[in-house]
């Protein structure tokens, strides 16, 4: 690794200063994808600035119907925490997915949507669950918090402290995983919300995780694995390597969202 | 550099080191803690977990200044007066192990995951076992006997 | 409890490993330690035009950057490929010069083209990347059909048009004949995909140079130090034989990608010696991809002729092999001598011919790798049995029992004279095992569930030990295949095994000590074996091709045959009887029907004072020999598998592996069980998961585990493996080896019980979710 | 890796090939683009930055208009050394089409990554390099039809 300075702030305060004061910072959370993209060489802040020592953004409470996740809560707990199992349990059960279990163990669900890899679960999840995302200046829904390939709303020195997600009794994650890294080759999360079904898929799209319109409709109207059999799901704009082409991905959105619902 | 201090199988100890040094690094070369083996760079083999407060953590995947204070124990830390510990004994008892690389983290994994199955008070399968393994990689056994090992162990523990 | 010949003795090497204290390579510091990374082409194929050390040497802590100019002005050879193949033309292989560090062209993305030395590792590496090496892209290729095509660019100069050698082997014109009056003939195209071997322990060397004694010791991952020290001397000038000592410690695995002697030991000792400092180096996972020896990678197109009744007549083969930019060690011989010689399978095949042709990529050289070469002919041979029964209608498992060889020794018309086998029993043994008389009431309910399941076999023979040396000579081997051993008994009694055989996670240290402790009536743990150190034992060939048992056990037991004999002399000599008469058990050497005794520790006492030899007998009681074996073993089995296959995803799931191999004897069950694990597991993984990708460029796109599937413990089923044997004829425990012969014999299965589920036989390796889906599409 | 894509730019042909043939506007228009020197009316020399995830690359790279057809068309070919992370290539036929008042610009475009950028991170080569290309003709389109420069992707 290059050379790095490492800071510990124990405020959302000092960790933007540290941050701003810094050449070329960068957020520390679990640091499961930015330590390994650092051991490559291919990453080299000049600051790591830690944010699992801010109290703020550690926890998981009930606000009313709300699920309240502190950024800094690692996917274990979320996995076995009581309030999200009663709340969510369809998210407990990605949680529990994710990585392996040394992985959960370190890895963060603020770290994991500010990545927001392609092929990262989170993001699917909280898209489909209608999650608000709260940062220390604003509060942002996660239709407007996913931006694209690795792209979110955050601003450089905005730090997530933690994630909003209504309760919802029916849903479920349903991942293919990339058999290699493990990551989502395809994951569809559906959720039966107030709004109508909610259909969020991440691993297939070119420009990471999205929601499916002719999915939505389809279980929105009829909340049934054999309501997905004729909705068209097409291979333009998802992704195409040597695991998978866009058709096979195509095909597997519908076969994981059979299975999501199924599960939910 | 920074001085970072831990417990680690029971000790205290300190060390000067780089702010980027590695969990992994700071046991291999700063504590000359061998045990822990390093097998890929995309924290995807796990021969290198041990366990930080209690938990296992891939030790190449954080960094030693973020775990000042952290109880950490290692392969070498874990039998007790002498007496292997049931996950190593099982380990042997099933030829759980060739080569011996991946062991170590093997081992760490498995007795994390029979916590957690015990705290829990869920039943560990085989099945089970399979997917808490899929965070270490052997290129040896064919994991037969490592699974073996860990249901063996599972019992004892 | 019994520790002899057949018992399932727990590992004596285990507790080290257990508990953290096994000694690897990259667990050496030696004082004075300095830091080795290499500078490393992100080009396929590139001249180089120069190289800029200045930003690097201007870093603080850099101590040197060397190149490969100077490493050559110093006089270090070229790295070899240690047999020599000759064309069918009668020319010589084209082998182009690979020097550890290139010095005008780089060849593949990975050659090195200079190497720092610096005060740490983290150091080493961050002021490589500030090494400027000024290159001219060339067009490179990385298909090896692509390679010999007219105009594919030319990667060295001396192999025109990228063809090693073009190499036969069995009669063509008898073959085609066979063929053109073959009542059925089956023709396939057969791509054996390319794999990385990764032994979890990445390579790893620490060199040190000991200028007052113009000495250099080397710790390096190697199966077989005896060979590095030699290769490393007598070819590459790098030091002495006298004055290198090679110790490969605890090794993490090997399967085949330690066996070479790479770039980086090279480099690591001729660095130690420019710098005066001992200089590590230790591969991380991403430059093991780009680094270590590939295996496999051959396309070939076969025939197999059949007559009426299903008697094969004829089978033709042509084989493209790729080898990567370079020669590797024992490269060449792979698709030659270990493919081609076991094209006749288990089958009595009257007319083969075989075609080779090794061709240069800008690709990572190719080597062996578990199995090596027959798992190429075994793949093609029971990919083709099944395939030509599926096509003839005829009951796979009683085609191969048509065309088995029965009678012993076979000559088959590719060299190999099989010696033992029973290869109905394997079958029978394995059928019953697998039940597939109940596989068709599975494979209903499973399509209730709407599950494809399918079954398939192999029926695999392989050549393991690789010897004898005067026969390997003659085919253009450059070292002879014997092992060696001394058996070293001390004056208390305890005994020291020295071999060369290696031991990387075999588990030598019991099975080995398993035979001297039965032979001599000991406890197993007054048995330690040495190995891995030049220094201490004389001189060995390591561990490949599964040759550690049937050829360095063997060596161990003429070593204990001399000191049988010692023993006896001497004990007839103390107790007055005559040496005849004298019986070594119980801890003791006795004269046959008395009380006279000595206990085995007075005997080794005897040997040592020397105060009541026979006359002329030397004082001491260690032996050594070396054992060069008569012929190959033949290890062969039957495997079947049982899949189920979900039509909407592609995922095959491994319902059912069973394995029945006849290894000979078998020492230690528990271990060969082991082995046949790890065999199948790899042999899984190249059938379904594993595969090294290059682009059209040769750029490698599956540098990592986050593209190259490892097999994990959810991808594999439990293994039900099961023993029919016969004993080998030709060496003194009757042994086989049974190293390889998961990896051999489990792919064809793999792949013929998925092929069989989804009633499509276009399937390549490896059978992905996704490539199974495809085929399944294609198929509608 | 193949891409096409077609815009429709509200200025003349004139104009369109113009602007194409600009450095500075060539400069706001590829995405990362932090400077960019005219070496000749064809070439140009640029350091780009790419961002993919926690990935930070900074490419060197040369770029070069060819086979030009003005106004109608060209190709414009860019290779970049990114150091460490290896390196990158790519070109697009650009065909510009007259359509009264307007221009329909047309581009196919290939990609090419080397290095560590190939080894570890072929899940992302395509879809980065179609992102690329996507901004940098959005940008060029937006950059006709808006006099205020875009902000760099």
């Amino acid at each position: 690794m290059y050379p790095t300075k490492y800071h510990k702030p124990d405020s959302v305060d000092a960790a933007i200063t540290a941050l701003s004061g810094a050449e070329d910072g960068k957020f520390l959370a679990g640091g499961q994808t930015l330590l390994a993209t650092m051991k490559q060489h291919l990453a080299a802040p000049s600051d790591l600035v830690d944010v699992r020592g801010i109290s703020d953004l550690s926890g998981i409470r009930m606000d009313g119907d709300t699920l309240v996740i502190g950024a800094a809560t690692t996917h274990a707990e979320v996995a076995a925490s009581a309030d999200v199992n009663s709340a969510c349990p369809g998210l407990a059960r990605l949680a529990a997915g994710i990585g392996d279990p040394a992985v959960r163990h370190m890895g963060t669900i603020g770290g994991s949507i500010a990545n927001n890899d392609p092929a990262a679960c989170y993001p699917a999840g909280l898209l489909a669950l209608n999650a608000t995302i709260v940062t220390n200046s604003r509060e942002i829904a996660a239709d407007d918090f996913f931006l694209g390939l690795f792209t979110t709303a955050l601003e450089e020195d905005e730090i997530i402290t933690s994630v909003r997600v209504p309760a919802c009794a029916k849903a479920a994650y349903a991942k293919f995983r990339q058999p290699a890294s493990l990551f989502a080759l395809v994951g569809v999360c559906v959720a039966q919300t107030a709004d109508g079904a909610r259909v969020a898929i991440t691993g297939a799209g070119e420009d990471g995780v999205f929601r499916h319109e002719g999915l939505e409709a389809a279980l929105s109207s009829d909340w049934s694995a054999s309501a997905i059999d004729g909705v068209e799901v097409s291979a333009d704009g998802l992704m195409s390597d040597i695991h998978g082409s866009a058709a096979y991905r195509a095909n597997l959105i519908k076969v994981m969202a059979k299975r999501a619902v199924a599960a939910a | 550099m920074t001085k970072i201090s831990m417990n680690v199988n029971g000790k205290a100890v300190s060390r000067d080191v780089p702010d980027e040094t590695l969990l992994s690094d700071y046991l291999r070369e700063h504590l000359r803690l061998t045990g822990t083996h390093v097998g890929c760079d995309t924290s995807q083999c796990g021969a290198c977990v041990v366990h930080v407060n209690g938990r296992a953590v891939k030790s190449c995947s954080a960094l030693a200044a973020s775990l000042e204070g952290a109880e950490v124990t290692t392969i070498e830390g874990i039998a007790q007066n002498g007496e292997l510990h049931p996950m190593q004994q099982a380990f042997t008892d099933h030829h759980g192990l060739q080569c011996g690389f991946c062991t170590p983290g093997m081992i760490m994994t498995g007795v994390d995951m029979v916590n957690r199955y015990k705290a829990e008070g869920r039943d560990l399968t085989t099945d089970a076992i399979r997917h808490e393994l899929e965070g270490n990689i052997c290129r040896c056994t064919g994991y037969h006997n490592i699974v073996r090992a860990v249901e063996d162990a599972a019992a004892k523990m | 409890m019994s520790t002899g010949i057949g018992a399932r003795v727990k590992r004596k090497e285990d507790k080290r490993f257990i508990t953290g204290k096994g000694k690897y390579t990259d667990d050496v510091r030696s004082e004075n330690q300095a830091y080795a990374a290499f500078v490393r082409s992100p080009h396929a194929h590139a001249k180089i035009k120069g190289i800029d050390k200045s930003a690097a040497l201007a870093m603080e802590g850099v101590i040197d950057v060397l190149d490969g100019h100077q490493l050559t002005g110093d006089g270090i050879g070229n790295i070899i490929c240690g047999w020599a193949i000759t064309s069918k033309d009668g020319s010589a292989m084209n082998m182009g010069a690979w020097s550890a560090l290139a010095t005008e062209k780089v060849r593949y993305v990975g050659d090195a083209a200079a190497v720092v030395i610096a005060e740490t590792q983290a150091l080493a590496r961050i002021a490589a990347e500030a090494v400027e090496v000024d290159y001219e892209v060339l067009p490179a290729v990385s298909n090896a059909k692509k390679a010999l095509a007219d105009g594919a660019p030319e990667i060295h100069d001396n192999a025109p048009g990228n063809l090693i050698y073009d190499w036969e082997i069995g009669e063509e014109a008898a073959t085609d004949a066979a063929l053109s009056e073959a009542a059925h003939v089956t023709e396939m195209e057969i791509t054996n995909n390319r794999l990385s071997p990764n032994p979890m322990e990445p390579r790893s060397a620490v060199a040190t140079y000991d200028a007052a004694e113009e000495h250099y010791t080397l710790y390096t991952t190697s199966q077989n130090p005896h060979v590095a020290r030699l290769v490393l001397s007598a070819f590459y000038q790098v030091a002495p034989e006298h004055k290198l000592r090679v110790i490969a410690p605890d090794v993490g695995g090997g399967f085949g990608s330690k066996i070479y002697i790479y770039p980086e030991e090279i480099t690591c000792l001729w660095a130690s010696m420019k710098t005066n400092r001992s200089v590590k180096w230790t591969s991380d996972r991403s430059e093991a991809f780009i680094t270590d020896a590939h295996g496999r990678d051959h396309i070939s197109t076969a025939k197999m002729g059949f007559d009426a009744d299903g008697r094969i007549t004829g089978f033709k083969v042509d084989t493209i092999a790729n080898f990567g930019a370079y020669m590797s060690l024992f490269s060449s011989a792979v698709p030659t001598y270990l493919y081609a010689t076991l094209l006749s399978g288990q089958y009595d095949i009257q007319n083969i011919h075989c075609n080779v042709r090794a061709v240069y990529t800008n690709t990572v050289p190719v080597d062996a790798y578990r199995g090596a070469g027959r798992p190429e002919a075994c793949y093609l041979i029971e990919r083709m049995m099944e395939t030509a029964a599926r096509e003839m209608g005829k009951d796979p498992s009683e085609l191969r029992r048509a065309n088995f060889v029965r009678e012993f020794p076979h000559q088959t018309p590719v060299i190999m004279a099989y010696d033992a086998g029973d290869f109905d029993a394997n079958l029978d043994q394995a059928r019953e095992a697998a039940d597939v008389a109940g596989f068709p009431a599975r494979k209903e309910e499973a399509a209730k569930r709407g599950k494809l399941r399918g079954l398939g076999y192999s029926s695999y023979i392989e050549a393991c030990g690789i010897a004898p040396s005067a026969a390997v000579g003659s085919l253009g081997a450059g070292v002879g295949l014997w092992e060696s051993a001394e058996v070293r008994v001390n004056p208390v009694g305890t005994i020291e095994i020295l071999t060369g055989s290696h031991s990387h996670g075999q588990g030598h240290e019991t099975t080995f000590a398993q035979i001297v402790a039965e032979r001599f009536s000991i406890p197993i743990e007054n048995v330690s074996i040495v190995h891995g150190d030049t220094d201490k034992v004389q001189f060995g060939m390591g561990t490949y091709g599964s040759r550690s048992g049937a050829v360095g056990m063997s060596a161990i037991v003429k070593a204990m045959d001399k000191v049988e004999a010692k023993v006896r002399k001497i004990a007839a000599h103390v107790l007055e009887a005559s040496e005849d008469d004298i019986v070594i058990e119980g801890g003791e050497v006795k004269v046959k029907g008395t009380d006279k005794a000595m206990g085995w520790h007075e005997v080794g006492l005897s040997a040592y004072t020397a105060h009541n030899l026979p006359p002329d007998m030397e004082p001491g009681l260690k032996e050594s020999a070396f054992y060069d074996p008569a012929n190959f073993t033949f290890p062969a089995g039957a495997y079947i598998c049982e899949v189920e296959v979900d039509p909407e995803t592609g995922v095959t799931e491994i319902v059912r592996f069973t394995a029945s191999d006849d290894f000979g004897t078998i020492i230690n069950p528990m271990i060969v069980e082991g082995q046949v694990h790890g065999g199948i597991a790899q042999g899984i993984g190249q059938a379904m998961l594993e595969q090294v990708v290059y682009d059209d460029d040769g750029q490698l796109i599956t540098g990592s585990y986050m593209d190259y599937t490892m097999p994990r413990a959810a991808d594999l089923p439990f293994y039900d493996v099961h023993h029919a044997s016969t004993i080998c004829p030709n060496n003194p425990l009757g042994m086989k080896g049974c190293g390889e012969a998961g990896a051999i014999g489990s792919p064809p299965a793999v792949i013929n019980a998925i092929t069989d589920a989804i009633g499509s036989n276009t399937l390549a390796m490896p059978a992905t979710p996704h490539a199974v889906w495809s085929a399944l599409q294609a198929a509608q | 890796m193949d891409m096409t894509g077609e815009y429709r730019i509200a200025a003349p042909r004139d104009a369109v090939w113009a602007a194409l043939n600009d450095v500075d506007v060539l400069e706001v228009c590829i995405p990362g683009c932090e400077e960019i020197h005219q070496d000749s009316p064809t070439t140009m020399t640029a350091k780009v930055v790419q961002k993919i995830g926690p990935v930070k690359a900074r490419f060197d790279g040369a770029i070069e208009l060819l086979n030009i057809e003005a106004p109608a068309s060209y190709t414009i070919k860019g290779e970049g050394q990114g150091g460490v992370a290896g390196f990158a290539k790519g070109s697009a036929d650009v065909t510009l089409e007259e359509d009264g008042d307007e221009t329909v610009l047309r581009y196919e475009a290939r990609a090419q990554v080397g290095g560590k950028l190939a080894r570890l991170g072929s899940r992302l080569i395509d879809a980065t390099a179609k992102k690329v290309a996507t901004q940098f003709f959005n940008n060029f389109q937006q950059h006709l039809n808006d006099p205020d420069p875009p902000e760099d992707g």
